[in-house]
Formats: structure tokens, C-alpha cells, sequence
């Protein structure tokens, strides 16, 4: 049956709004990692720093669709994006991230720790494939209490050649656990394409091998990605059964803060490469969708820019204005 | 009081807390259908059902993530391991994820693990079964290590165990399951971490041993007893926690030590024993610390070899002698 | 063209020596099983042990059909049969498994741990899953090496839920590695059948999924062993890639001792299950098979049985005849 | 004698060793095309090519079993882990196969590899990449375990390593890949392992360290020496084989002793040095053996804690001085 004129435009409305809260997420994601690039480089900042540009609608397109708190979050270091997507509030993960006792995890985290239980994220892991055998056992949690939430982990395509990914995948098939993964195929682990560690590249196919069913999606349309991740949602709030996405996207910048600084990435990737999939932006990809579609103007998007700036500086002045952990603290959460 | 043997106090602790608080289950392989490898979880899959009692694919990794995760959520898992020589498959799991999500989370998530099975050495199962490596799980900051010798202990530290809101290790010896002891009848009867106990009081040396070291201890005390020498004997229960205190005291008296493990002796838990007592006691020492461990070797097939590589309560008589010497 | 008499003859003749080789070894294999299990009740054995019964098929099948020394075979603690299938002399094995100083490993390594270098056998292991990862090591030699030959890596259907058979599977076929993989799928894990440890049981995709070409064989039938060993072998020593080859067969026996003794088997698997494999059993099909072909009479079977026995008392005797290690020689081999 | 980085001491060993015995090959995560996370391996695809220069997946097991498997079969791997937190991952393949391999053959098979790569704290790297495990290698017979100070040891060990028939644990420290030495030129020169060097003279106390545990040794031996205190300062080079003769030597000269390790305190390397020291100089012991070493927590990110955790040269200064008050 067609719509009414005023069906229509409610769903509308619904859509303008919704796109307008994904795109605000996914520039704040953007802005907040050029912030925090440039305070590590104004030594704010230390140890290791992993960055998100470029992949942005991986998060954008599948933490908002949760129930937070109930469904869970797991990922890798490269985590600053996902913490921000769970509502964790940008002076809390940027304090963690110049070690502040007001950061999400009081400072002792850092970078590649963030954690924010009570928005249902269980944290980024410094570990690849870590958080996969992690991830059984939130998915077994939830099924041993009868409800019906999900945990979502992310990883990267360089975990999926961890022993550890491969012995979880086969218990969450075995004892069909409400999981979603979330492949977050970059194309490299560090300075190794996809295919110099794999001679077998179909990632999902390594899923179905262990009784997961999976698919692979474009990870640099948000829209795209927010359909399968709703696909896969619904799949698993059904039949309680795990799901396996395999999201193809870039990195934009190098590995990490060591190989971004002596563009160490040009051993294994052109500037060109670089270029054409930066042409696949995910940000203004949205942007001209939405506003092809009539839900933002140049000038509503240049104030959401404006407001992102200003809350990402906010986070900035909140946290250079936090105290360090006290010192007193050294051995406190060593137990319980 | 009721006795049991060992094995049997496990399962009884096991079954208790499954009893009281419908988070606990336990996972591990062959620990259901198959009533468990050495017959610990025997019955507890009729009792509980599959959902409490879990079955594992052949996946330290997997098990050991299982737990973790799972406490992370809020569980109280009790995962086994089929010995403890496989945890080293599961070693990031546990050291990197287990033991310091706590630490690393600025205390924002509590992980109430124990990962527990059997482990010791004695029975020729030959280099890659015969080991524990309690040492590694010492050295390491967030791991509890609880090291039983007696049935009643076996029962209240896997109760606490279950109880503690952190990871704990707990190291069962194959060789002490079929082990007889009393056990009481409380189900609320808890052994606290961190109390060494004295088994046998005495003025001369004291042994220092915990799990089935403090068997060797007291058959040597036994045995010295005879030539009118008399040992204090403590057994520690708990490695970390370590409770130096009732070993300072014995010492304090005795000026003479005996630690006594099966366990290598390189760099183990004796080593830290042995500097401890030093660092607390210099001035008491009237010879030096004696250390009785397992010989520096991957443990040997042959029976022979075997026996020449696990300390023996003669290696503790000589020790003690040495130090009265 | 048809082939002459002659030709037909002598081929014939090669089957029947060829067959009543393996027929021969099968037997062997059988017969030690029964002997060692003897030992074992009288206390001249100790620790674990882990009977072949039902499975002979696997190493009869494939083992002879190797260059020794040259190739190389790994395997589990399930060992024995696959040291007698290399050539290594039952005394050897026997007196390994009695702790002797005659034994293969000079009594240090027990029934797990059989092993004969000269031979090409690089040995048992205890740990699940243990022997792939160094099977992809022996596989890269061999290619570093630049010769033809292969490494037999065996392991059991439990082994393919062990991340490390995971990460090894994928880099032999990433790095193109001349290994034969045989998966013993006896259907069981101690007390675990293979559809209660994986959702889904098709082995040869979990191969394929990291780029391993491989198929399912009948392993009740030397014959089809056989055929599907020189397959593999000919696809190897032809591309220089890997092969995985699932073995479907039966132990009759308990896991090991401990469930043998106690008929814990009874708590996962029927006796009726049980009878049933065993009206397949491999060494009376072969014996079938070479009856109908002329290859071998009933006295020529009986004979063979008589000697095998005599060979396997021999070992007994060799064995109990043999020095334990000598006391000092404790510290020996911890370095090189 | 060329002046060089420790970091190019490491790669100058690999790559004289590679032209002098076609067995020797490298591999590890990153080792290749990318050039080596920290650059130790740079060049060396170039000039080896993809077969002796081995680029792997992030699949710690599988390097573990590519070297072990591969020195069982007679090459001679040297294989990297991006840093030692990751070889967790393979504490399997590493213990219960390349440690255990040659003693459950009774000799018939040998295992020459080589594990290496970075360790070492205090660059924020937090919890879960800030630890090296040093105590567990050396606790498990059949490793030798390496901790270089200088560019000249990290060169000379690490050929002498590689050419060692036996798996060797070599352990470079991060901090240390910048610091700079002279390195002799000769392409045979190799330090052999188990001896000790005496790195600076001194009769009040004796510090003894390895890694960059030597640094802060050096450091406090020149501060209190502007006190009159002289320090000898003892660098162990290895702590398996350790050569506790050069230990004993000098604290028969000077009564006192600071082991000092950034490493977690419980039981660790600086334990058994302690229990040793007394045991082999009981009644030379004026005092009692101090224990610098890194705060047992897992290493806190915020730089002020990781500060905290971290021993320093002041806290070395100190401890001696406890040892003469
Ligand atoms: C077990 C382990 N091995 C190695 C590393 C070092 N390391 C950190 S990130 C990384 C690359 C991971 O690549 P991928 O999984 O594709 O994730 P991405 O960084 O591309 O998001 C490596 C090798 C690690 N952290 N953990
Ligand atoms: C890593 C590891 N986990 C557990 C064990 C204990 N264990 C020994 S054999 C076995 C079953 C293995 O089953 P499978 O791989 O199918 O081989 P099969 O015994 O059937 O030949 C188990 C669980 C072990 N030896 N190693
Ligand atoms: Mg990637
Ligand atoms: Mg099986």
C-alpha cells in the first residue's frame, strides 16, 4: 500500500535525524583523532596511538544500532572511535589518553585500554585477537542469563591469522552465541597486505568453516554498513545465532603513530593507493547522500563541524585540566 | 565433619558454591558427559545441566577466553584444565587478559575467574604433562595461587577461591586426589587466603612446603623426630598471597629453614621463600636457608630417571641436617 | 593397449608382495597393541597409553609409501604404530615404552614421545594439536632445502579445534609448503564426539579455508588409503603444495588406559557402536581383499601371524632384557 | 672496533652470521618488506631475499612452530617476536616443544633456534606490552636466556647464540636499541655465555644487573662513589647459564649485594640470585642481599605510576646504603 504524504515525511524526519547523529558521530570521530594526533605530538600523549580515519562508518554504521547498556562491545587498540560511538564522553577518553585520573579508565589504560563498562563497552586490547576468545564468554553470558543482547567484537584482518580467533569462532558456532563480529578489513596488519598472510583471502568463508554464517560488506558506506549491521542484529536477536561481517575499508594513515611519523607505510602501499580510496571517504560520502536526499545543508554541516571542534577542545581543556593518578594508587585494582 | 578424599572435596566445593549462587558454572574439556578426566566432576552435568556444567571443544584458548569473558559479565566461572601443563596453550588469555583487565580498567571490571585442575608430577607421564609452573602464576601481579595439601584445605581455598572476586590459580596434585582427610560439614566453610598453617610444631628447623611438598616435609619431620630432632612444619596453602609472617615467627624460633617443593628450582617459588626469610630475618639465620626442589630437567620417562628427578623426604632429612651441622 | 600375460603377471606379483608387506605391518601393528596393553596390567609400563586398535589403515596406507630417511612424518602421543610403520625396530619401541636405555628416545621419552630421526620419524607428542606447527617448520626446511621431499604431519579430528593447527594450516598454504596433513578422525576426543566439539564437522572445508586442497577418505580400507596417500603425494612432490587428507575410522579401545581400564568409554560411545566399526575393521577387509585376489591363503595369514608374534615377543624380550638408564645420565640432553 | 647502536650491533650479528652458514634464516611478524617494527631487521630482505628473510602473518604459534619444526629438521632460525609480551602466545611451541624436544629424544634431535626481539619497559606502553617473563624462561630447563647491556654483548651473544646448538631466549631491550658502543670487528668474535663481566671495580658493595638493570647499577655506583662508597658492578650478560662464580668472588670482597632488575620483584631472577648468594657465601654476608626491582602491579599507563614502577638508580643508591648503615 503506498504512504501517505505524512507517512512519509515522519520517516523522513526519522531519517534526516538519525543520519544527522551518524554523520555528527563520524566527524567527531575524525576531529577527535587529528586532536590527538597533534597532542602526541606535543608529547601529551605517549605510548602507542592507533587512529580510525578512514574507517569511521564501521562504528558509526553499527554501535548506534545497540541497546547500551545490555548489548555489549569489544575491540583492538584501534579503539578511540568505538568508545565514542558508546557514549563514552570525549574528556573522559582523551584524559585516559594523556593518563589522567578523570580518564575512563582513571589512567591506567591509555590508549589502547579504553573501557567504559556502564555504556556496555568492555574495552580496546592491545592484543591482536584478544578480544575474540574474550568475546565467547560475554556471548555466553548473555545466553546464560535468557536475554536477548548481543556483543559486538571487532578486530582486525591481521587477527584473523591468530589461533585463538579460529578456537572461538568454533565455540561460538559450537554453542551458538549471540555474537556479532565485526572484521574491520583495513587491507594490511601493520605493514602486511591481506594477501601476503593469507593464501586464502575470503574471510568469511573462514567463518563458515567454523559454523558462523557471514558476508562481506563495503565498510566505507555508512549506509551500507548500517543495513547489514541491522541484517545481522536481527539475525542474531531471532535465533540467538552468531553472525560474521566482513567490513572492507583503509586506513588513511600508518599503522600507527611510529610508522605515520617516518612514513614507514611507503614500504608497503603508494601515496596513489592512499589517494583513491581516500576518494571512497566515508564522511563525504554521507554528506553528499544527505544532502542529494535534502537532510543537510553546507550550512548545517559546517555547524556540526563547529560544534564537533568545539566539543572535541572542550575534551582537551578537560583533560589537561585533570589531575594525574594519584601516586598512592600504584597498587590499587592489581586485585579486586 | 565427614572424610572424603581430596577429589571428593573439590567436587563438594564445586557442588556448594554451583548450589548457592546460580552464577557459578564450570567449563572445561571432558568435564560432563565424560564425568571429568579424573572423575572431579563426576555427577555435576546430571545436576546442573548443560548450561552449567559446559563441555569445551579441545581449546585452551577458547576456555580460558570463555572464562574470562564471561566473568567480565558478570559469571563466576570455574574453568578446568585437563592438567595444567595446557594452560600454556591459553598463557595471553590468562596473563594478559585474566590477570590485569582489572588493573588495566582503573577497576571498572572485575573478572572473578579461577581457573583450577590437576598438576604434579609421579606418575611417568613424561616431560610435557609433569609440570606446574606456579612459579610463572607467583611472578605474576593479578594472578591469587592457591596450592592445597589437604582435603579440608582443597574444599575451603576452592570455596574462597570461588568466592574471590579476582582470578585465582588453583593447583590440585594428581598424586593427593585419592588422599583421605576430615572436611567440615559447614557449607559456608571457607579457608582464607593468605594464613599459612603450622601442621607440627617444633624447635629445631622449621620446613616450609605447601601442596605435596608439606607430604615430604612432615614424613622427614617424622623421621628426624626419631633422632630427637624437632621440625616445625608449615604449609603455606596459598603462594600469593604468601604469608610470611607465620614463617618469620617459626624461623624467629628455629633459625634454621628447609623450603620444599617438587617443583624445578630455578628461579621458583623456594627462591623467593629463601630471599624473603633473609630480608625479614637476616640477624636469625643461623645457617643458610635450605632449598629441596625438583631437579633442572624436563621430566624423565623412565622410572628410575623419574625418581631421581622429584625431591624425597630424604632430600629433606639431609637439608635439615646441614643446617644443624 | 591391453597388457600381456606377462605384464599382468608380474604386476600382479608386485600387488601381492606390496599388499602382504602391508598386510604384514598391519598385523604388527595390531599384535604390538595387544602386547604393550599386557605390559601395561603387569606394571612394566607406566604413565599414558594411547592404542591404534582400528586405525591401522592410516599408517599402513601411507607411511611406506614414503622416501625414508628423506621425508619426514610428526604425530601424536597415538605413536606407536607410526615408529613401527618407519622402520624403527619393535625392540626399540618396546623398549621405550619400558623405559629402558635401548629404547628409541633411551627411556626419556615414554609412549608419547617415540621418535627415530634416522628413520625420518620426528616423533610423538603429547599436546593436541602439538605437531602442526612444527610440521609447518619441517615443511619450510624441505622447501629451503630445495628437495622433493614431504612431511606427513598426523594429528586427530579433537586437534582441529587447537588455534595453533589454525595459524600453522594457514601458513603452510600461504608459503606453499610441502606437507601431507592426516587427520586421524577416529569420531571421538577422549569422551567428545566430533559434533558435540564443532558446528560444523566438514574438515576439509576448515583445510580449504586457509588454502589447503583436500578431500575425505574412507580409512577403514587400506586400499583407498593407499590410493588417496599416492594422490597427495603426487600432488605435492608435483606443485610443492600442501595436501590434507581426512582419515574416517574407529578406536576400539578407550581413549587410553585410564578409560579402557574403567570402560569409561561407555559413558560417550555404545558397545553397539563399537561392533559395528568393527565389521569394518581393515586388517579382515585387506585379508578379503588379497584372499579373492589370490594374494594370500589362509595358511599364508596364519603364517604371518605366528611371526609377527614371534617378532613382538622378540621386542618383549629385548626390552625386559635391557638396562634401565644410567642414574647419572639425568642432567644429560637438557642442552645440546 | 666500529662504534655502532645496539640496535645495529643486533643486525650486523644477524647478518654476519647469515653469510657465513646458509642454514641461518630469520622470520617474524613485519621482519621484511616493512623493514622491522623497530628497523633491527632493515635491509636484510634486500639482501637475503624472501626465503632467508621470512615475513609471517600475526600468528605467534606459527613462528614459534616454523622455528622449532625447521631446527628439528637442521636449519637454524632466528625468529622475532614484534616484543616478548606476544610470545605468550606461544608458550606452548616454546616450552613443551623446542625447550623439552631434544631431552625427550634422548639426544637424537637437536633444536638450534634463536627467540628474540624487543622487551623491556617504561615508554607507556602499558599493561599488556610492558613485561619481559625473563624468571619464567629461566625457571624452564632447556633454554639459555640471554639480557645483553651493551652493543658489543648484543653482538657478540647473539652470533654466540645463534650458533649455539640449543634454543636460546635473547632478549633485547627497547630502551637500549638507541644507546651506542664500540663492537669489535672481527666477524668470529663471539662472547660466550654463562661469564659474567665485572663492569666497574669496588670494594664496599657489589650491584649486579643485566640488561638495562646494569645501567641503573652504573648510575648509582657513580653517585655514591662521589660519597667515597665504591660499588663493583657486576653485568651477568646471561641468566641462564649464570655465573654466580663472579657473583661469589665479589661478595666475598664486599659483604653486601644489590641485585637490581626492572622486572617484577616476586619470584624472579633477582630471588634466586639472593637464595644463591647465600648459599654459596652464607658467612660472607655482612648484611642482607637487597632486591631492586619493577613494582609487582602490571605496568600502569599514566606516565607518572609507570615512573613509579619503574626502578631507578636512586632507589639502587639507596639499598646500598641500607646494606652499610
Ligand atoms: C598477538 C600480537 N601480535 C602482534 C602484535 C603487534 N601488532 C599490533 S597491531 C598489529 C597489526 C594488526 O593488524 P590488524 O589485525 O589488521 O588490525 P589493524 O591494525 O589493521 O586495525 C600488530 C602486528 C600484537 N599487538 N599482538
Ligand atoms: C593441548 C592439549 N589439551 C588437552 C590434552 C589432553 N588430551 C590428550 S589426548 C586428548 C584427545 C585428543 O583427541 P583427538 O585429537 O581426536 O585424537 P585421538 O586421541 O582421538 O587420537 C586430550 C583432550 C592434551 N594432551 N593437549
Ligand atoms: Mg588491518
Ligand atoms: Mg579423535
Amino acid at each position: 500500500m503506498a504512504k501517505t504524504v505524512a507517512e512519509r515525511s515522519s520517516e523522513d524526519d526519522i531519517q534526516r535525524q538519525q543520519l544527522t547523529e551518524l554523520y555528527r558521530l563520524m566527524v567527531l570521530i575524525r576531529r577527535f583523532e587529528e586532536s590527538v594526533y597533534q597532542k602526541f605530538h606535543e608529547a601529551k600523549i605517549g605510548g602507542y596511538l592507533h587512529r580510525y580515519d578512514g574507517q569511521e562508518a564501521l562504528v558509526a554504521g553499527v554501535i548506534p544500532q545497540l541497546q547500551l547498556p545490555g548489548d555489549y562491545i569489544l575491540c583492538t587498540y584501534r579503539d578511540h572511535a568505538h568508545a565514542l560511538a558508546c557514549g563514552t564522553s570525549p574528556g573522559a577518553v582523551m584524559a585516559e589518553l594523556m593518563g589522567r585520573a578523570t580518564g575512563c579508565a582513571g589512567g591506567k589504560g591509555g590508549s589502547m585500554h579504553l573501557i567504559d563498562p556502564e555504556h556496555g563497552f568492555l574495552g580496546g586490547d592491545g592484543i591482536v585477537g584478544g578480544p575474540v576468545p574474550v568475546s565467547l564468554g560475554v556471548g555466553f553470558a548473555i545466553k546464560y542469563r535468557g536475554s536477548k543482547n548481543v556483543c559486538v567484537c571487532y578486530f582486525g584482518d591481521g587477527a584473523m591469522n591468530q589461533g585463538g580467533v579460529h578456537e572461538a569462532f568454533n565455540m561460538v558456532g559450537l554453542y551458538k552465541l549471540p555474537v556479532l563480529y565485526i572484521l574491520e578489513n583495513n587491507q594490511f596488519a601493520m605493514g602486511t597486505s591481506v594477501s601476503r598472510s593469507t593464501a586464502q583471502p575470503d574471510f568469511v568463508k573462514k567463518a563458515e568453516a567454523h559454523g558462523i554464517r557471514g558476508e562481506q560488506v563495503d565498510g566505507m558506506d555508512l549506509l551500507i554498513v548500517r543495513e547489514a549491521a541491522n541484517r545481522a542484529l536481527d539475525h542474531i536477536r531471532t535465533t540467538g545465532e552468531p553472525y560474521f561481517l566482513e567490513l572492507n575499508c583503509y586506513r588513511y594513515v600508518g599503522h600507527g603513530i611510529g610508522d605515520d611519523n617516518t612514513k614507514g607505510w611507503q614500504t608497503y602501499r603508494t601515496e596513489d593507493e592512499v589517494s583513491e580510496w581516500k576518494l571512497r571517504d566515508p564522511i563525504a560520502k554521507l554528506r553528499d547522500t544527505m544532502e542529494a536526499r535534502g537532510y543537510l545543508t553546507p550550512e548545517q554541516a559546517e555547524k556540526i563541524d563547529k560544534q564537533v571542534l568545539e566539543e572535541v577542545h572542550a575534551s582537551i581543556v578537560f583533560a589537561e585540566s585533570s589531575p594525574e593518578p594519584a601516586l598512592d594508587s600504584l597498587y590499587d585494582h592489581v586485585y579486586s | 565433619m565427614a572424610t572424603m578424599r581430596y577429589l571428593q572435596a573439590i567436587r563438594l566445593a564445586i557442588t556448594q558454591e554451583m548450589e548457592r549462587d546460580p552464577n557459578v558454572f564450570i567449563c572445561g574439556e571432558d568435564v560432563g558427559q565424560y564425568q571429568g578426566t579424573y572423575r572431579v566432576t563426576e555427577g555435576l552435568l546430571q545436576k546442573f545441566g548443560p548450561m552449567r556444567v559446559v563441555d569445551t571443544p579441545i581449546s585452551e584458548i577458547g576456555i580460558a577466553g570463555l572464562a574470562t569473558g564471561s566473568a567480565m559479565a558478570g559469571l563466576r566461572p570455574v574453568a578446568e584444565f585437563m592438567t595444567w601443563s595446557f594452560a600454556l596453550e591459553a598463557m595471553d588469555q590468562l596473563v594478559n587478559h585474566a590477570a590485569k583487565i582489572t588493573y588495566m580498567s582503573g577497576g571498572r571490571i572485575h573478572c572473578p575467574v579461577v581457573f583450577r585442575g590437576p598438576a604434579g608430577v609421579g606418575t611417568q607421564l613424561s616431560a610435557q604433562h609433569s609440570q606446574s609452573m606456579e612459579s610463572w602464576y607467583a611472578h605474576t601481579p593479578g594472578f591469587k595461587v592457591v596450592m592445597p595439601y589437604t582435603p579440608a584445605d582443597a574444599h575451603g581455598l576452592l570455596k574462597q577461591a570461588i568466592r574471590d572476586d579476582s582470578p585465582v590459580i588453583f593447583m590440585e596434585h594428581a598424586g593427593l586426589y585419592g588422599t583421605q582427610g576430615d572436611v567440615p560439614d559447614d557449607p559456608d566453610h571457607v579457608v582464607e587466603f593468605g594464613k599459612a598453617v603450622v601442621r607440627r610444631k617444633g624447635k629445631d628447623c622449621t620446613l616450609i612446603g605447601y601442596s605435596r611438598g608439606v607430604h615430604m616435609c612432615l614424613r622427614a619431620a617424622e623421621t628426624l623426630a626419631s633422632e630427637g630432632i624437632e621440625c616445625e612444619v608449615i604449609d603455606l596453602r596459598t603462594i600469593v598471597p604468601l604469608d610470611m609472617d607465620t614463617v618469620v615467627e617459626s624461623v624467629c624460633k628455629t633459625h634454621r629453614a628447609v623450603v620444599a617443593q617438587e617443583e624445578w628450582r630455578n628461579v621458583s617459588v623456594g627462591s623467593e621463600i629463601a630471599a624473603r626469610i633473609y630480608e625479614m630475618a637476616f640477624d636469625q639465620m643461623d645457617a643458610p636457608v635450605e632449598r629441596i626442589a625438583g631437579a633442572d630437567v624436563p621430566m624423565p620417562y623412565a622410572k628410575n630417571l623419574e625418581r631421581a628427578a622429584i625431591p624425597t623426604d630424604s632430600d629433606v632429612v639431609a637439608a635439615v641436617k646441614r643446617t644443624l651441622a
